[in-house]
């Protein structure tokens, strides 16, 4: 009992402590400095029209490869804690015909706008992260479908490693022909024309890799925790 | 301002959950929702007075390159709550993945999904 | 300059290969992964290498070629390098430690330990907030993974609770950094740490919510239950980790984000850290699971860095200063707590009561003492220097509550430490034999070991201006450590000629006045006793390395000059002292209560040096101290530090068990020898407080009273002993409390009898306790009872323990009367006519004690299982004779020590123009008293009455009939058993009738109390951990908000 | 003086004391007989024993320490009486005492005492431990009050000398500590009947009187020497306290007086009490002889 009057209290001593941050707030009229530099670089310097992709991709490149290593981390742990069990094939419920007919015709189609969305990245909305999960839906739509449906574990490592090793080494190209202070930096590349797919440098490349190691890393994180679900 | 208030009392809601639920499943639950929960206020933070989201198309300007910079600048909100926003949930979500793994082997483990049943380790 | 980048790809690309190579062969992940560290570790030692010898000032990288508030910077300048190196060489050894563990445990593991690496060097290297934010979660999600390294119930259950915990803690950080965000504009800390943001309370609360997600993520005391299950509970390599990497990681980036901090948080973060640190120690004291107090001590220790990096501020302390302390504590801390985590995974015993099988692997055993030192703060240490530096700091600014919390914490850390140490230490009969040691698991505590070395060197080195002399001592330790294979006659007489040599050629030149006394008592009388200990068959290893260092740092203390080489010198005498004491059989307790004693005590004198101003190097300490005048609170503490060395009443419960259970040459040595530094230090006391004392008559009066209460019930409880070491234990109290009687008077007289004796008691304890030792290792017992009769079989002993009852009595004519006569007449001199009368009562009572340890052992009738006994090995014999001669010599010719006393004495005290010397006669003409001893004359006259009767004796007494000792008759008849007559056991009952309820234990009731309480304390907060993961997330919450409430943020 | 002489002069002085000793030892047995009524031994009876016991043909030893023991025991005796000036004034009489003050004496006494004990506990008989412990016991009580006493008399007197004690008391029998400090006198007095070990604190020796003990088991040329030393020691104590509280002896006869009198005092309570237990003589001592010891150093403080 006491215990829930102390969570009562918690509860209200925390809303408590977020009340002068909502009093305090205000919608501001013009972006702040830095955001406003953000903008004007990312078209300026970067040759780049969608700011958000400069901030992730190169402005705060580091963040990005640091959000990449926590899902293959996730991806990891996963896979470490629900090791997968051999002989797992027939327990899954096969999927209904219409799924089975549908998720052939669509899969393929889901797999091609998700390498659209993370090879535009730097164009319009979108970039790997959300294209490499709408791959990842293509498979685990293709999952639900066919109750025999496996990944090959060679084929998701080989990507995984190969896209996060090259996503590595084109931050250290960058290192390597600009100097010391451009790990991540696209600019070794052209920058090409505005607006264009090939432009902004090595964005879409590094868009690319992202995108395709996402979508192996989502796909191997729902392998594992389908095939330990079953498992009764 | 509403935004922030929902992403602040879905932040609450989800310590409540996580505080009170016995099933693991549920903490996980309510975790989740305290997550979606900062997200939305990193949403919120960012938002700029009728601004337009920072990606420079023809609904913005025409111009291409530094001029599109220049001229862009105070019609898109700020760009940074938005990035910070894709980290978080990408981590939201390596998270969640992860108790849930723990979640599974604590059921076969302690064949319990009531967090009061592992509590044999304390003082 | 080395790019910090290549760090993190380098784990990143090892991590991301990995799982790829790993399907050719998993040995082939297991070297991606070793290269890696090593790899990155070579990285960070080029850039320290860097840092030193090529003068590169920048440390700052940034990414993509922007400028630093657009693009996330990276720092890596001294501290980074350094505390990369150490996070991957220990992650390398972890990497080691655990190498069977990840490969049986699937590929997954080791990538996730190498992103766990590249969590923790981001944290430490970026100089982004955000970016801080993503490694931290890579940190920490590595760490979730890798606690389910081992798939017990409890384990997982505990990384659950871990994960609710961090997941909150970086809830807040989001929330905290998204609403600083809006405030600063940026995300750097470098342009953040310019700018000037207006305190608004939300801005306030954005920066708290910050700031409180480190702090539990530092698992401070209450708000740390999950951690101290995942540290009891993971595997032992993971809980290293954990304890080292992942804490000094977010440890480094709390530090990064102070400046941002508004300045009010400081002293809220410094309690915070002082609370942690001292309620964890106190906590762990009843702890029994070795893992779990491992994680209170880390706590505690983590604590306590939290104070030094956020509370030392209020001080006006340098920056640096505040680095090196941090650093000091932070690597001993690091490196110990992984390396005893390390071995509580080899060891694989949980409790840690089962740690005595740890005596049948030297090697592992001197590992474990190692880290149990280095944690417990003793030199050469880094976090000796560390601590000396904050009490410095806080005793003399005044900042009393912080030092007492944090040497009481010290303290209580010592005692839960060193208590496992002993039972690891303590020989156990029926301990199961060890298997085989894993040899790969031995690495790396063993590189750690040398790793803390070097780094005490290092630091030893890099901010004082240590006398060349000062490491004599561990120089002494290794070298004769590595002469410890040799046989043990050979090593104790290469000690005996390196220490003659030495304090012949090096010492005594540096010596005058009071120093020469002290050096003939302090190592003269050391190294005469060293042929005591000659005489065992074995090798004994471990005891003449222990030795020598001990009777360096004796001979250090008196030629330490500064503060700071006194106090090293000090705890090293300390700290071997108490590993000598650790060689007896069962003196684990005994050893356990020298050391805690020790350690409050030198914690006090460290306060009390602290506050004295600072001495100059290159003359001796004592010398110096005629110059200084200190202050009354300096006065007592240094006062007590030292009484409870010399085992003055109310601090002297640990000296019966002490002296009894040590190996019986080291309690001659102890009570002989020891005791008289804590002498000479009170002297020192004494000659700098002159102007207090003046002013405080009352201070002086109680050390008298103190000094003859100690005298007298140290007799008194004597008297009632049936244990000979503890009868010789007390009798050794009771004579320090007329040395601290002398002392006390503050007069030249007073003074000299103090110091004379000082000699005295030296040479007949020793010779007593060298005599008594033969008798114990050829019976085999220590109870007076059991023995009997034994002058017919030691007749050597005998006239030993003859020699030394006379002059402790201070039965003319031997040197012993000197004392009592010099001791009353001062006394009386001075008008301290009661303590004179009690003084005189309890040299009365001296005489039953030492009638007793005559007769009960030597003569009486003889036990029939001792009917073999022999004589004692010659090398015990050799220190007796040695004393027996100082002794005669001293007795005729007492000049010989009473003038050197005088005049060495008269460089602190004037010799008042009444006191003088004419021949060998002493001669008193105070106005208030005359007097005079001639001890000369009287040994003379002594002999010449002696020697008449004796001759007559002979003379006519040509046939008389010798029997046996059996030859009796009581009570009219031949006893069957005579030895059942012997009258021993309870001898003074009457006495006990009359007196006992005097000595009814009192002050050991007392400390008993305070330990109880303390443990029951210490229960009582261990309740808070009630294993529930919600209950410890409310712990957190509550937490955070009750120091909200109190900090009164607003 | 040389030290011929001076060393004749001490044997003469040795001589004397040991004469009056052992005759006072015989007074006083006579005494103790007449009061229980029986007729008792000649005054002269110690004399024949001694002589009698060194011309013993047979003696047993049961080792060194006990064949030691008498000599310390004489030794102690002797050594006491030599640190004492036996007659003021006198330079023939001063015996050795330039070799130290009061305390010297007072722990010289311990001399004797403690080598009997060792010596007889070589015996191996229980009683002679038995009746150590019991004495050594009561001696540390009873030396409190007088310790005390003469801490009170060095506060009077601002010296430890004997001889200079003796010369502060010159001048009339008002000038005798007796009268100048009386509540020392007291102390010391009733200390002196815990020292001479007869009635009421004479349970030390009781081992003694059974058929074994302390002295029994000295026989022939051993038990002369203890029962010589007897005579000087009671003497040299005697003449002690004269020194300290009765103003001294200018000669001979004096002296003989003197010391007849304080010795009688404890033979005239030891016939009319009983005795104590040891545990009981313990208390005793420190209650009220030691208080009055304190009040005696007091009465100098206010």
């Amino acid at each position: 009992m006491i215990k829930y009057i102390l969570i009562f209290l918690v509860l209200i001593g925390m809303a408590w402590l977020f009340f002068p941050l909502v009093v305090e707030f205000f919608t501001p009229d013009i972006t702040n400095n830095l955001a406003a530099n953000y903008v004007f670089g990312s078209a300026a310097d970067l040759n780049m029209p969608n700011a958000v992709t400069a901030v992730v991709v190169t402005y705060r490149g580091l963040d990005t490869l640091g959000e990449v290593t926590v899902l293959f981390l996730a991806t990891a742990g996963v896979g470490f804690f629900l090791k997968r069990k051999k002989h797992m094939e027939g327990i899954r419920r096969p999927g209904s015909e219409i799924l089975k007919t549908g998720s052939e015709i669509l899969a393929p189609l889901i797999i091609i706008f998700g390498i659209y969305i993370f090879t535009h990245g730097h164009l319009t909305p979108g970039g790997g992260f959300p294209g490499g999960v709408v791959m990842a839906s293509a498979f685990l739509l293709l999952l639900m479908a066919n109750e025999n449906f496996g990944f090959s574990h060679g084929i998701i490592n080989l990507t995984e490693t190969i896209s996060g090793i090259g996503y590595v080494l084109i931050g250290i190209t960058g290192l390597v022909l600009l100097g010391l202070n451009h790990f991540l930096d696209p600019r070794w590349l052209g920058l090409g024309q505005w607006g264009r797919l090939f432009s902004a440098g090595a964005v879409p490349l590094i868009y690319s890799f992202i995108g395709l190691k996402v979508g192996a890393e989502m796909s191997g994180l729902l392998d594992s925790l389908q095939s330990d679900g079953g498992e009764q | 301002m509403i935004i922030l208030i929902t992403g602040l009392l879905l932040i609450i809601i989800g310590f409540w959950a996580m505080l009170t639920r016995k099933n693991l499943i549920r903490i996980i639950i309510g975790f989740a929702v305290m997550d979606t929960g900062i997200n939305i206020v990193l949403v919120a933070i960012g938002y700029v007075k009728g601004k337009t989201a920072p990606i420079i198309d023809k609904a913005v300007t025409m111009a291409q390159g530094a001029e599109a910079g220049i001229q862009a600048v105070d019609k898109v909100v700020d760009p940074v709550p938005s990035a910070l926003v894709l980290t978080a949930i990408v981590i939201g979500l390596a998270v969640t993945a992860l108790m849930l793994a723990y979640a599974i082997r604590m059921y076969k483990t302690g064949n319990s999904l009531d967090i009061d049943d592992f509590e044999e380790q304390k003082w | 300059m080395v790019n910090p980048l290549y760090l993190i790809a380098v784990f990143l690309i090892g991590a991301f290969l990995v799982p790829f190579v790993d399907r050719a062969d998993r040995r082939l992940s297991l070297g991606v992964m070793y290269f890696s560290l090593l790899y990155t570790a070579s990285l960070s030692l080029m850039r320290l290498w860097q840092l030193f010898f090529t003068n590169g000032n920048e440390t700052q990288v940034f990414t993509a070629g922007f400028q630093p508030p657009l693009s996330i910077a990276l720092s890596f300048g001294f501290k980074e390098a350094l505390l990369t190196f150490l996070v991957n060489l220990t992650g390398f050894l972890s990497g080691v430690y655990l190498a069977k563990k990840l490969g049986k445990s699937g590929v997954q593991s080791i990538s996730i330990l190498l992103l766990l690496m590249l969590g923790a060097n981001g944290l430490i290297l970026t100089r982004d907030i955000f970016n801080g934010f993503v490694f931290l979660e890579i940190l920490s999600i590595a760490t979730y993974a890798l606690i389910g390294l081992k798939s017990k119930k409890n384990a997982l259950a505990a990384g659950f609770k871990y994960m609710m915990a961090g997941g909150l803690a970086s809830a807040l950080l989001l929330i905290g950094i998204a609403f600083a965000y809006r405030y600063s504009g940026t995300l750097n800390l470098d342009t953040w740490g310019r700018l000037l943001i207006p305190m608004t309370l939300g801005y306030k609360i954005a920066l708290f919510m910050i700031i409180m997600a480190f702090v539990i993520e530092l698992k401070p005391f209450p708000a740390n239950g999950w951690a101290l299950d995942v540290y009891q509970s993971a595997h032992s390599g993971v809980s290293s980790l954990i304890a080292s990497v992942h804490t000094g990681a977010v440890l480094y980036f709390f530090y990064k984000l102070l400046p941002l901090m508004p300045y009010e948080f400081l002293p809220l973060l410094a309690g915070t850290g002082l609370v942690s640190f001292l309620l964890s120690n106190l906590t762990a004291l009843r702890q029994k699971n070795a893992a779990r107090l491992l994680g209170y001590s880390s706590t505690a220790q983590t604590g306590l860095l939290m104070f030094v990096l956020t509370g030392l501020y209020r001080y006006n302390v340098h920056p640096s200063l505040v680095l090196f302390i941090a650093g000091g504590l932070f690597f001993t801390n690091f490196i110990a707590k992984s390396g005893l985590f390390w071995l509580a995974g080899i060891i694989k015993e949980k409790t840690t009561e089962k740690w005595s099988i740890l005596r049948k692997q030297p090697l592992l055993l001197v590992l474990f003492g190692v880290f149990i030192l280095a944690l417990t703060g003793l030199p050469p240490f880094p976090a000796f220097f560390a601590k000396w530096e904050i009490i410095q700091i806080l005793a003399q600014q005044g900042g009393w509550v912080a030092l007492t919390a944090i040497l009481l914490g010290s303290l209580l850390e010592a005692a839960y430490l060193l208590r496992w140490f002993g039972l690891a230490v303590r020989q156990n009969s029926d301990e199961p034999e060890t298997a085989s040691l894993p040899y790969l698991k031995l690495i790396p505590p063993l590189i750690g070991t040398i790793l803390l070395f070097a780094l005490s060197l290092f630091m030893g080195s890099q901010l004082y201006v240590l006398s060349e002399f000062m490491y004599f001592p561990l120089l002494a330790l290794l070298v004769f450590s590595i002469l410890d294979c040799c046989p043990l006659k050979l090593k104790g007489l290469l000690l005996v000629a390196a220490i003659g040599l030495w304090g012949w050629f090096s010492v005594w030149p540096r010596l005058m006045g009071i120093g020469q006394l002290f050096g003939l008592v302090l190592i003269g009388g050391a190294l005469v006793q060293v042929f005591g200990f000659l005489h065992h068959k074995g090798r004994e290893a471990g005891l003449i390395p222990l030795l020598a260092m001990l009777i360096f740092s004796l001979g250090n203390l008196l030629t330490a000059s500064t503060k700071l080489d006194f106090f090293l010198t000090w705890e090293f005498m300390t700290l071997s002292s108490y590993l000598l004491i650790m060689r007896g059989k069962s003196s684990h307790k005994a050893a356990l209560s020298y050391i805690l004693f020790s350690l409050g005590g030198a914690y006090l004198i460290l306060t009390g040096l602290s506050l004295m101003p600072p001495f100059s190097p290159g003359m001796a300490f004592y010398l110096q101290s005629g110059f200084h005048s200190i202050g009354l609170v300096s006065t007592i503490l240094l006062g007590i530090g030292f009484l409870i060395k010399t085992g003055a009443l109310g601090v002297h419960v640990w000296l019966p068990d002490a002296y009894a259970e040590a190996e019986n040459e080291f309690t001659s040595v102890l009570s002989s020898v020891l005791s008289k530094a804590g002498v000479f230090g009170l002297l020192l006391v004494l000659v700098m407080a002159k102007d207090v004392l003046a002013a405080n008559n009352l201070l002086l009066d109680a050390l008298s009273w103190l000094g003859v209460f100690t005298a007298f019930f140290g007799a008194l409880m004597a008297v009632f002993q049936e244990d000979v070491k503890k009868l010789l234990a007390y009798s050794s109290m009771s004579q320090l409390g007329y040395i601290i009687l002398g002392f006390a008077l503050m007069s030249h007289l007073g003074w000299v009898s103090g110091l004379y004796l000082t000699f005295t008691h030296l040479f007949f304890k020793a010779l007593i306790f060298m005599a008594i030792a033969g008798v114990i290792l050829r019976t085999g017992t220590r109870n007076m009872y059991e023995m009997g009769g034994l002058i017919k079989k030691m007749p050597i002993s005998y006239i030993s323990v003859l020699m030394g009852i006379i002059a402790v009595s201070g039965v003319p004519p031997l040197s012993g009367f000197g004392s009592k006569w010099f001791i009353y007449t001062s006394l009386i001199e001075q008008g301290h006519y009661f303590q004179a009368g009690l003084a005189f009562f309890a040299s009365a009572i001296a005489f039953l004690y030492l009638y007793r340890l005559i007769h009960t052992v030597f003569l009486g009738q003889p036990k029939p299982s001792q009917q073999n006994v022999k004589e004692a090995p010659f090398w015990l014999i050799i220190p007796q004779a040695i004393f027996i001669m100082v002794i005669m010599g001293i007795s005729l010719f007492p000049n010989y020590i009473t003038k050197p006393i005088s005049s060495a004495v008269s460089i602190f005290i004037e010799k008042p123009d009444w006191l003088s010397w004419t021949g060998y006669n002493i001669t008193l003409n105070s106005p208030v008293l005359h007097g005079n001893w001639n001890g000369n004359l009287v040994m003379l006259v002594t002999m010449g009455v002696f020697g008449f009767p004796l001759l007559w004796l002979l003379l006519i007494n040509a046939r008389t009939q010798k029997v046996k000792q059996f030859n009796i008759v009581f009570a009219a008849e031949r006893p069957y058993k005579p030895w059942t007559t012997h009258f021993a056991h309870n001898m003074f009952a009457h006495y006990n009738k009359a007196l006992g309820w005097l000595i009814t234990p009192r002050i050991t009731a007392f400390w008993n109390g305070v330990t109880e309480w303390s443990h029951s304390l210490a229960a009582a907060f261990s309740h808070i951990y009630t294993g529930n993961g919600q209950t410890y997330l409310l712990h957190i919450f509550m937490y955070i908000l009750v120091i909200f409430i109190v900090g009164g943020i607003r | 003086m040389s030290l011929v002489t001076k060393l004749i002069w001490t044997f003469i002085s040795l001589g004397i004391v040991t004469i009056w000793g052992l005759t006072l030892t015989g007074i006083v047995a006579k005494i103790f007989a007449r009061v229980q009524g029986r007729l008792g031994p000649p005054v002269w009876q110690p004399f024949i024993d001694i002589i009698k016991n060194n011309a013993k043909r047979t003696a047993v030893s049961h080792g060194i320490m006990f064949y030691l023991g008498p000599v310390f025991r004489i030794a102690g005796g002797i050594g006491t009486y030599m640190f004492i000036p036996a007659i003021y004034g006198s330079l023939y009489f001063s015996n050795f005492s330039v070799s130290g003050d009061v305390f010297l004496v007072m722990y010289f006494i311990f001399f004797g005492q403690l080598g009997m004990a060792l010596g007889a506990g070589e015996g191996g008989h229980p009683y002679s431990a038995i009746g150590v412990a019991r004495g050594l016991a009561q001696m540390t009580a009873f030396e409190v009050p007088f310790a005390l006493s003469v801490i009170s008399l060095a506060v009077q007197y601002h010296t430890l000398n004997i001889t200079e004690i003796v010369a502060a008391q010159q001048g009339g029998i008002l000038s005798w500590t007796l009268f100048t400090n009386p509540l020392a006198v007291i102390a010391a007095m009733i200390a002196m009947l815990g020292m001479n070990m007869y009635n009421p604190f004479s349970v030390v020796i009781a081992p003694q009187e059974t058929p074994i003990g302390p002295p029994t088991e000295y026989s022939a040329s051993f038990l002369g020497m203890l029962a010589t030393n007897r005579g000087i020691f009671n003497a040299a104590k005697m003449v002690l306290f004269m020194n300290l509280y009765f103003g001294g002896a200018t000669n001979l006869v004096e002296m003989i007086v003197k010391t007849f009198c304080i010795y009688f005092f404890s033979v005239f309570i030891g016939v009319a009490f009983p005795r104590f237990k040891t545990e009981d003589a313990i208390r005793f001592f420190l209650k009220v002889p030691t208080l009055v010891g304190i009040l005696a150093i007091a009465v100098f403080l206010i």
